[in-house]
């Protein structure tokens, strides 16, 4: 296993990243724009794990904060997904192009 | 005598203003307070009389320094010498002309005069500044009363002209603010600290190359204030929307904030620099006098007339402080407190001749004189000494401005000086057409409903119009009869 | 010698007088105003003359020369050490000889005027300003420092202003005050400008130490006036140029003359004070004053001649057209301070002995006492048939018999016949003219043959021509208008035999001065030719004038309308100052200036609406902008800007 | 230990206690709206006082804690900014039927501040800034039947969600980079290649978001517009202030051996930041968005007085802050209580207010002139200490365009003025009578206004406790 | 290329794989169950790397509640095989460009960086030393966000009831309705659904 290089671990969370950020550019609904959020987080994740493993073994900062990525982010989650409901019932639609009420 | 005073007593007047009730409290006591500052301005006079007589050979007198923001070494320090008193003593004045002029003020008056009040601490504090933060803290603090008072109680495009002078003003500040900073970040006191005291800076010669680069603009910010061109586009506008208090205020007193400015920063901060551009202060002073003039001579309400003029006379500062030679500046002061006086006592006749015909257009008006002989005279008392005539301060100013001017042997320097001098020639002309056509002539009172006949619409100055005109008619003397105890307050 | 003690009060009492009527006079004494006012010109008056009587005959000469004297000197207006405005009192020959006409004419136009102006609505106010004006023009008199005369000299323009303009309701004195100090406004700018040079080259504003420092031989002061030229002239001539430019504006010379006879638009003895008599003789007195440093300058002197010798021809031809008396009179003064004025320049043709000097002054002299004298005359004629044109005068001599007598006085006068004042001191000019310059004295010879042609042309058709169509009916006028009318007349006759050369020389050195007869012939032949021309056209009613008229035709008109001169300045002022350069000033100023300033405003609201767009409210937009944000931070601070 | 425990977190603790009696309460009791409001207005005041109780330096937990005077000051101001949004939402709240969820949100976002500006670890840092953000993302959704609070939350949360995606992607680099979390370990190994900008770049770019940094404000103006007044007060004041606390001190400490690099970047974004939010406000009709935009623009001023790197800009920004409390949050309370009781938000409701409503006029016109900057109002004080810190760097570029700047800022804070005062109104706003708090909430903000300015001793002070290099 | 790369590439092509499909595909519902994947897939990463409870943890988390969340609020708020509307062309086209360049962009840097790895250290994560960490107060001790991080579940939890919980209107007085359990962040998921589903179902 070592001798795959991090920076190819590197190239997967980065391409994931930029997915992630593709969907959400791209994606139009509001919930698969979460997806995406989640996309981008993981990869973050996926970071802090392979440096922490490659980089620093000694401490274990990367994985801990990783950790703390996931849960903030399934917190993070919840609450969007709240607001999203809640806009779903006064909106009848979560199209994000549909709420553009307040502009300029 | 604590100068402090002189902030302190508007700032308390206002305050109990604001807990009077009714119109004749509010205005009693707006009217002693600003008498009262009065009296302190003339114990001042005297009291620095009094100083330099016995041969106090201090730059500034009564200074009072207060450390206030300490790690910025920005203090609260306040002094004067004779510049500053005859700014002082015209604040003064105005401030008791304009309050009487508003006498019958009706809307909001509580509010009118505490802003008066206001905008008279904000001249007195400027004009004892020795410390340019306190100095820029008085310059900004008054202009918003200013817009208030345009934009309220102003007539025609008010709240355009409000919005125009306080934008216009700001900016003047914000060249100001960037000059201040250039100014404080290249002294280096003793201490090792840096410095926004006047006097220390005038000590410590700032760098040459720096005066370069920030003498422009902190004499251009100042310029706006007093109408430099091209930044004289908020006097017309500003000065014919304002009420008649204002008006006096505004050409009397706050152009004179930006005088004083520019007086200072190109005398005591920068004077390398001011020499190296006083090609260019003259010129554009130049323009203004000359420029301002012609244009004048276009104009059809009596209040641009007055502006514009303003802006041809406020160019006679320029030109003075541009010239740097010592009559040259002691003509600018001298210019200062003149037109300081004359225009508010122009704005006043203005002010008391709309009050009873409801127009300005001089087309529309005529032979006043017939009806109402006072205000008549004082308008042509205020045109004359406008035009220059002597026994008048105008005059006096002026002439010590082209003495002092002529003492440049330079040949563009001269030409300037001429074109300046020719634009007395101008003056009179506009101001014989206004005062032709508004005092003399057949009685006329158009467009205004009013029919021309003598009665109480069209009635003379009452009472307080007459004091304020008055008190401002002595100023005016006092200075064109005997110039003497202006010049030596000034240079002594 | 202390003069000052009361020498001061001469130029205060009316002052006082001005302050006390102008303020009080309306309420308080809106009828004794009159009597107030020319009881203190009296007190004026009777110190004036006593110091004369003082300076010419008591104290005023030491070792045979009149000395100048500074009676009184207090610095008024110090612009730097050396250089200030003083006020003072200047005795001299000149200033005294000033100081008597100034106050005697003006004590005869106070009483006359208790008469002409009776029951006026603003008799107070008149004599206030009367006041003023006395006040203004013996402090012009009596300067001693060139400012000082700057001073009064603008003084005597607002007074001249004020009473020009006293009819205020009547758009053409309006119009004719403004254009009086307008134009004298013009001129004084020039005057403003010398007074600059010379201050700063001969680094004083006093008269005494100016002359002494200019006019000394070895003075660098001088050396560096005519050392350095501006556009080839020589500052000396350029700064006593638009000094005399000055005195040419006040004095109402070709070609700044043309506000003089509009003037006449004020009360009749305003005009006889101020427009004949006093104020528009400033100019001359003005180069009197330095003619130390102008007789030093021969170009500056040539044009003074020429100045003064083509505004007496040109005003005198005028003067033969104008119908209206006071015009006629107005340009009548114009061709006699044209005459003093080439009599001051006239020497510089030839090495003078200050004889140009003292003639100028002495047809000042009698000039004041006969032209007011013509203008009071008028005044009562006016007064008494309450028109000015002389179309509807004639054959007054009957029903005004005083003011009969006392005009063809001042008619006999100005035309130069002897023995009245008017010949001793155009006889004067006349020789000056002669010995220096034949030309010059060409003109003046006809000019003095026109003078006398139009003067009895207005005294033949006011009191010959036709018979009287008016019926007395409040008779000459009451004592007061009758007495200054005989005083003066009695004046006009006897002021020509004062030895004027004695008292009034150019160095203060009392010369005698003889003409002989023989020179006297032509003058006085021309002069009696004119007269004939005039009572053969004007005696009778008859179509001569008329005939003559329609026989010159084009040119008869063109000097009947003044050369066009007034329509060529309203083409300058009009055309080229307010079409010209006020309103595009003004055009400029509205929609460049203010327009940048405007357009400043707009163009950031402008902008502000066009990148709204940013705010779309889609929130993918704003995501993608914020990742935009970051990359193109990123790649211009990783590759670009290190 | 166990002291000082107490002493050093004692923010913190008092927040947490609030929290959980509120919580309690909330679920044991049935208390009244109004009883509740002056039982929370109390704690926060006793909070508040607390605040003052002691301010030794220290750390705990292994540095992820940090504290010192300066920290202290300003939780102070922070727990003074909310006091005064709990006083001046009162009347917003009183009809509200989750006032306690309110201010337990309220309150937890507060802590995440506290942590957050006590962080001395990113990973303390990042979880601050969650904890400071996500409740806001709820409470921004708290005018629960209106479309625009809910899109207004939804833009909150998608945006804050991505930024702190890159926000963290930067942090994750970092620790690649530095191989620590710690803030005192890390500045010895930046040295400023391109890694190091791109990461701090994100970071920025996190920072950015939240305090609006152009072009990372896009969500400001309209989430400020759709959330209730009291949360827009809140977003703009409070959570702001505390971001840039944080921010100068990474800047200064952490970041340290980028600093030319970061100054530069900060002359572009402030520049960016300033005209945007300039060219924004004019426009605006909502006064909310108004005030959002404007301050945006504020920011980019203060970003002027961060570039000054010294001890002048510390102190500069942090007296900005205070001063920025007092005076938005007056502009804010009267907002909010019009909003409250009449539903009116436009500018254009504004007209003619001085007639009917004289004293909130004033309150209004001297918040605008303290945002202004114009004296004697403190802001005017607080923009001249940060655009002379600005200048200490020699830059005089940047401050004559921020001094231009205010020209047209200052146009449009007159703007309101003018309609308060000058413009006439058919249908003006009626005569409102203030209720207890947000009365006593504009007292202390204008007396705040006035007295921070022109007492020295207040900028004496904080410069005293700043830093710089 | 060993095994253990070999298993590397593949769940490296699967993560990426999915996660594209993920974005790109226009069902919402298949949308939902392709992020499922590629989370499998990167906790399948973790386990790669040995780091065997962040892999738990992402299973536990995100399989099994950010996912099972997602897919009930699509439930709640969406016909599950509709399409889901395309974003334009122009959006499109941008985010494409956006997304490459900035991915290049990133890359290029991190590749350029030349991350060293540290001396062959042994890495072990034993989920004891994780325990005890999490809870220490000293060096390596990560109580203090621990305890942060658990008030912001507290906080997003009161968050989600009072939004997601349905509101009366205004004006009338409210009933306070219980609250659920409080014994950890999943329990409020139901509490929503249950609301919310009521409301749904007409």
């Amino acid at each position: 296993m070592s001798s795959i290089p991090l920076t190819h671990i590197l190239f997967v969370s980065t391409a994931l990243f930029f997915i992630g950020m593709y969907g959400l550019f791209t994606r139009r609904n509001l919930i698969t724009m979460l997806m995406s959020i989640e996309l981008i987080l993981n990869s973050v994740n996926i970071n802090f794990v392979a440096f922490n493993k490659y980089l620093y073994p000694d401490k274990l900062n990367g994985v801990f904060f990783s950790l703390f990525i996931i849960t903030i982010a399934a917190a993070e989650a919840a609450v969007a997904i709240a607001i999203i409901i809640n806009l779903y019932r006064s909106h009848r639609s979560i199209d994000v192009e549909e709420t553009q009420e307040m502009k300029y | 005598m604590s100068l402090s005073l002189l902030i302190i007593l508007p700032l308390i007047t206002a305050l109990v203003l604001l807990f009077c009730n009714g119109a004749k409290q509010v205005r009693a006591m707006a009217l002693s307070g600003a008498v009262m500052q009065l009296v302190l301005a003339f114990i001042l006079l005297f009291e620095y009389w009094q100083q330099r007589t016995t041969g106090n050979p201090g730059i500034m007198l009564f200074e009072e320094d207060h450390l206030w923001f300490t790690p910025l070494n920005i203090h609260y320090h306040v002094g004067v010498d004779g510049i500053s008193i005859a700014m002082i003593l015209l604040t003064a004045f105005v401030t008791v002309a304009g309050i009487l002029v508003s006498w019958s003020m009706e809307k909001l008056n509580k509010e009118f005069f505490f802003l008066l009040t206001l905008l008279s601490m904000g001249a007195y504090g400027f004009f004892i500044s020795l410390d340019l933060f306190t100095l820029f803290f008085f310059l900004e603090v008054a202009v918003i009363p200013k817009f208030l008072l345009i934009g309220i109680w102003g007539s025609g495009r008010a709240a355009y002209s409000a919005m125009k002078l306080a934008l216009m003003l700001m900016g003047g500040s914000a060249l100001v603010f960037v000059g201040l900073a250039g100014i404080y970040f290249n002294t280096q006191t003793t201490g090792g600290t840096h410095t926004f005291d006047l006097l220390q800076i005038a000590q410590l010669h700032i760098p040459v190359e720096a005066q370069k680069i920030f003498f422009p603009f902190a004499f251009a910010g100042f310029g706006v204030f007093t109408a430099l061109f091209p930044f004289h586009t908020w006097v017309p506008d500003g000065h014919s929307s304002a009420p008649t208090a204002a008006s006096m205020f505004l050409a009397g007193i706050s152009m004179k904030l930006g005088g004083y400015g520019c007086l200072r920063v190109a005398t005591l901060l920068m004077p390398d620099a001011a020499h190296y551009y006083s090609g260019i202060i003259i010129l554009l002073a130049t323009i203004a006098i000359i420029y301002g003039a012609f244009a004048t001579m276009m104009q059809t309400d009596l209040k641009y007339i007055n502006a514009y003029s303003s802006v041809s006379h406020c160019g006679f500062v320029l030109l003075g402080i541009g010239m740097l030679t010592k009559t040259a500046v002691m003509g600018a002061v001298m210019q200062m407190v003149s037109h300081g006086l004359m225009t508010a006592l122009f704005f006043a006749a203005i002010g008391m001749l709309y009050d009873r015909t409801h127009t300005r257009q001089v087309a529309q008006l005529g032979g006043l004189l017939k009806v109402m002989p006072f205000i008549a005279a004082v308008f042509v008392i205020a045109g004359l000494c406008s035009l220059g005539l002597p026994g008048l301060s105008g005059f006096v100013a002026e002439v010590t401005v082209f003495m002092g001017a002529w003492q440049n042997a330079d040949t563009l320097y001269r030409l300037a000086t001429i074109l300046a001098c020719a634009s007395i020639v101008v003056t009179a002309v506009y101001i014989l057409r206004a005062m032709g056509k508004v005092i003399m002539g057949p009685l006329q009172v158009e467009g205004s409903g009013i029919t021309a006949q003598p009665g109480a619409l069209l009635a003379d100055a009452g009472w307080n119009e007459k004091i304020a005109a008055g008190l401002l008619i002595i100023g005016i003397l006092a200075i064109g009869i005997a110039p003497f105890w202006l010049t030596e307050l000034i240079t002594k | 010698m202390n003069y000052s003690s009361y020498i001061a009060l001469i130029p205060l009492l009316p002052l006082a007088g001005f302050v006390l009527l102008g303020l009080f006079g309306q309420r308080r004494f809106s009828k004794s105003a009159g009597i107030l006012g020319t009881l203190i010109l009296l007190a004026a008056t009777v110190l004036a003359f006593y110091t004369a009587y003082n300076y010419f005959f008591v104290s005023g000469k030491v070792n045979g020369v009149y000395q100048p004297v500074i009676a009184l000197q207090y610095t008024w207006l110090q612009f730097s050490p050396g250089m200030s405005i003083d006020m003072g009192i200047l005795l001299d020959p000149a200033s005294v000889m000033m100081l008597v006409v100034v106050t005697f004419v003006s004590l005869m136009v106070h009483v006359f005027s208790l008469g002409y102006m009776k029951g006026e609505n603003r008799f107070a106010t008149y004599y206030a300003f009367l006041g003023l004006f006395t006040f203004s023009m013996l402090g012009l008199v009596l300067s001693t420092n060139i400012f000082q005369i700057y001073i009064f000299w603008e003084l005597v323009g607002v007074s001249s202003f004020l009473l020009i303009g006293f009819y205020y309701d009547r758009p053409a004195a309006v119009a004719a005050a403004k254009k009086a100090f307008i134009v004298t406004r013009f001129a004084d700018l020039g005057f403003l400008i010398g007074i600059l040079i010379l201050a700063f080259y001969s680094g004083t504003l006093d008269f005494g130490t100016m002359i002494q420092r200019l006019t000394a031989g070895d003075s660098s002061q001088l050396a560096q006036m005519t050392g350095s030229t501006f556009l080839g002239i020589s500052i000396l001539s350029w700064a006593l140029t638009l000094v005399f430019m000055g005195g040419a504006g006040k004095s109402a010379m070709f070609p700044l003359h043309i506000w003089l006879p509009d003037a006449m638009e004020g009360p009749t003895p305003v005009s006889a004070l101020i427009h004949a008599a006093t104020m528009v003789v400033a100019g001359v007195y003005l180069v009197a004053r330095l003619y130390p440093i102008y007789q030093l300058n021969v170009s500056v002197l040539q044009l003074i001649t020429w100045v003064g010798a083509i505004s007496a021809f040109l005003a005198a031809i005028i003067a033969c057209t104008q119908t209206d008396i006071k015009r006629v009179l107005a340009y009548s003064t114009i061709s006699q301070i044209g005459y003093m004025l080439f009599a001051l320049g006239v020497p510089a043709y030839s090495i003078s002995s200050g004889t140009g000097y003292t003639a100028s002054l002495f047809h000042l002299f009698t000039h004041a006492f006969f032209k007011s004298l013509l203008f009071l005359g008028a005044g009562a004629v006016i007064h008494f048939i309450h028109t000015n044109e002389m179309g509807q005068m004639g054959g007054l001599r009957k029903l005004m018999p005083l003011t009969h007598l006392t005009f063809l006085i001042a008619c006999l006068a100005i035309a130069g016949i002897p023995p009245f004042a008017g010949f001793f001191s155009k006889e004067e000019i006349l020789m000056t003219a002669w010995q220096s310059n034949r030309t010059i004295y060409y003109i003046a010879l006809i000019t003095s043959g026109i003078t006398a042609f139009y003067m009895f042309r207005l005294y033949f058709c006011i009191f010959w021509n036709k018979p009287s169509t008016h019926h007395n009916d409040h008779g000459e006028g009451a004592l007061n208008m009758k007495l200054p009318l005989a005083l003066l007349g009695v004046a006009a006759v006897v002021v020509g035999f004062i030895p004027f050369s004695q008292y009034v020389p150019v160095d203060g050195r009392a010369k005698e001065m003889t003409i002989p007869i023989s020179f006297s012939i032509a003058p006085v032949a021309v002069a009696l030719a004119g007269i004939g021309i005039a009572w053969a056209l004007y005696y009778k009613e008859n179509q001569r004038p008329q005939q003559l008229a329609a026989a010159f035709g084009g040119l008869y008109n063109t000097i009947r309308r003044k050369f066009y001169f007034d329509e060529l300045y309203l083409f300058i002022t009009k055309k080229i100052i307010f079409n010209g350069i006020a309103k595009p000033a003004a055009w400029i100023d509205k929609y460049v200036v203010d327009g940048l300033m405007n357009g400043l405003g707009i163009a950031t609201t402008r902008v502000s609406e066009s990148i709204k767009a940013l705010q779309s409210g889609r929130v993918q937009a704003y995501a993608i902008y914020f990742f935009g944000g970051v990359i193109a931070l990123a790649v211009v601070f990783i590759y670009w800007w290190k | 230990m166990a002291g000082d425990f107490f002493i050093l977190m004692k923010h913190e603790l008092i927040i947490t206690v609030i929290i959980f009696t509120l919580l309690l309460l909330k679920i044991g009791s049935d208390l009244s709206n109004k009883s509740l409001l002056n039982l929370v207005n109390g704690l926060l005041l006793l909070n508040l006082a607390a605040g003052f109780i002691g301010n030794q330096p220290g750390m705990l937990f292994n540095e992820m804690f940090l504290t010192n005077p300066l920290i202290v000051l300003e939780k102070n101001i922070l727990s003074l900014g909310t006091l005064i949004v709990s006083l001046q939402s009162a009347s917003w709240l009183k009809q509200h039927e989750h006032v306690a969820e309110f201010y337990i949100l309220l309150l937890c976002t507060l802590l995440g501040m506290f942590f957050m500006i006590s962080a001395g670890n990113l990973l303390m840092f990042y979880v601050g800034l969650e904890l400071s953000s996500i409740p806001l993302a709820a409470m921004a959704n708290f005018d629960l039947g209106k479309r625009k609070s809910s899109e207004a939350a939804m833009k909150f949360i998608i945006s804050s969600a991505f930024a702190s995606g890159l926000l963290l992607f930067g942090i994750s680099l970092v620790y690649g980079a530095t191989g620590t979390l710690t803030f005192s370990e890390m500045a010895s190994h930046i040295n400023g290649s391109p890694l190091h900008i791109f990461a701090f770049v994100l970071l920025l770019a996190g920072f950015g978001f939240k305090i609006s940094v152009v072009p990372f404000h896009l969500w400001t103006a309209d989430v400020y517009e759709g959330a209730p007044v009291a949360v827009t007060s809140w977003l703009s004041v409070i959570s702001k202030g505390s971001v840039l606390f944080v921010f100068i001190s990474v800047l200064y400490t952490v970041f340290k051996p980028m600093a030319a690099t970061w100054y530069n970047m900060l002359f572009v974004l402030s520049v960016l930041t300033i005209f945007t939010g300039n060219l924004f406000a004019i426009r605006q009709n909502n006064i909310k968005r108004f005030l959002a935009f404007s301050s945006i623009a504020q920011i980019g001023f203060i970003l002027v007085g961060i570039t000054g790197s010294s001890q002048l800009g510390t102190a500069s920004l942090v007296y900005f802050v205070l001063i920025y409390v007092f005076s938005n949050l007056a502009a804010f309370g009267v907002v909010a209580l019009v909003s409250a009781l009449t539903g009116r938000e436009q500018v254009s409701d504004y007209k003619g207010f001085y007639k009917t409503n004289p004293v909130l006029s004033w309150v209004l016109t001297i918040a605008l002139f303290s945002l202004a900057g114009v004296p004697p109002t403190a802001g005017f004080f607080g923009k001249f200490f940060l655009l002379l810190s600005g200048a200490g760097k020699g830059n005089y570029v940047l401050i004559t365009i921020a001094a231009l700047n205010m020209i047209i800022s200052f146009y449009y804070y007159l703007r309101i003025v003018k309609a308060i005062f000058m413009d006439a109104n058919e249908q003006p706003i009626e005569r409102l009578t203030i209720p207890g708090y947000p009365k006593l909430a504009m007292i202390i903000c204008v007396a705040g206004i006035i007295v921070t300015g022109l007492v020295g001793y207040v900028y004496d002070y904080i410069h005293s406790l700043s830093f710089g290099f | 290329m060993n095994g253990s790369q070999i298993i590397f590439y593949l769940i490296s092509a699967f993560i990426l794989g999915t996660a594209v499909l993920a974005v790109t595909t226009s069902k919402i519902f298949r949308s939902a169950i392709w992020l499922l994947f590629s989370l499998v897939g990167v906790a399948a990463l973790y386990f790669w790397m040995q780091v065997e409870f962040v892999a738990a943890v992402q299973i536990i988390v995100y399989v099994g509640g950010v996912v099972v969340l997602i897919i009930f609020s699509i439930f709640l708020t969406q016909q599950s095989g509709s399409e889901m509307p395309k974003p334009s062309l122009k959006r499109l086209l941008f985010a494409v460009l956006a997304v490459l360049f900035g991915f290049a962009f990133t890359y290029n840097i991190i590749a350029q960086y030349g991350f060293t790895p540290a001396v062959v250290k042994p890495f072990t994560v034993p989920v004891t030393a994780i325990g005890e960490q999490m809870l220490d107060t000293k060096q390596y001790g990560f109580v203090l966000p621990f305890e942060v991080v658990s008030m912001l579940l507290l906080a997003a939890m009161i968050g989600c009831i009072v939004i997601a919980m349905r509101w009366a209107p205004k004006g009338k007085p409210v009933q306070k309705p219980p609250y659920p359990g409080m014994n950890g962040k999943s329990a409020n998921i139901p509490a929503i659904s249950k609301e919310t589903m009521e409301e749904k179902i007409p």
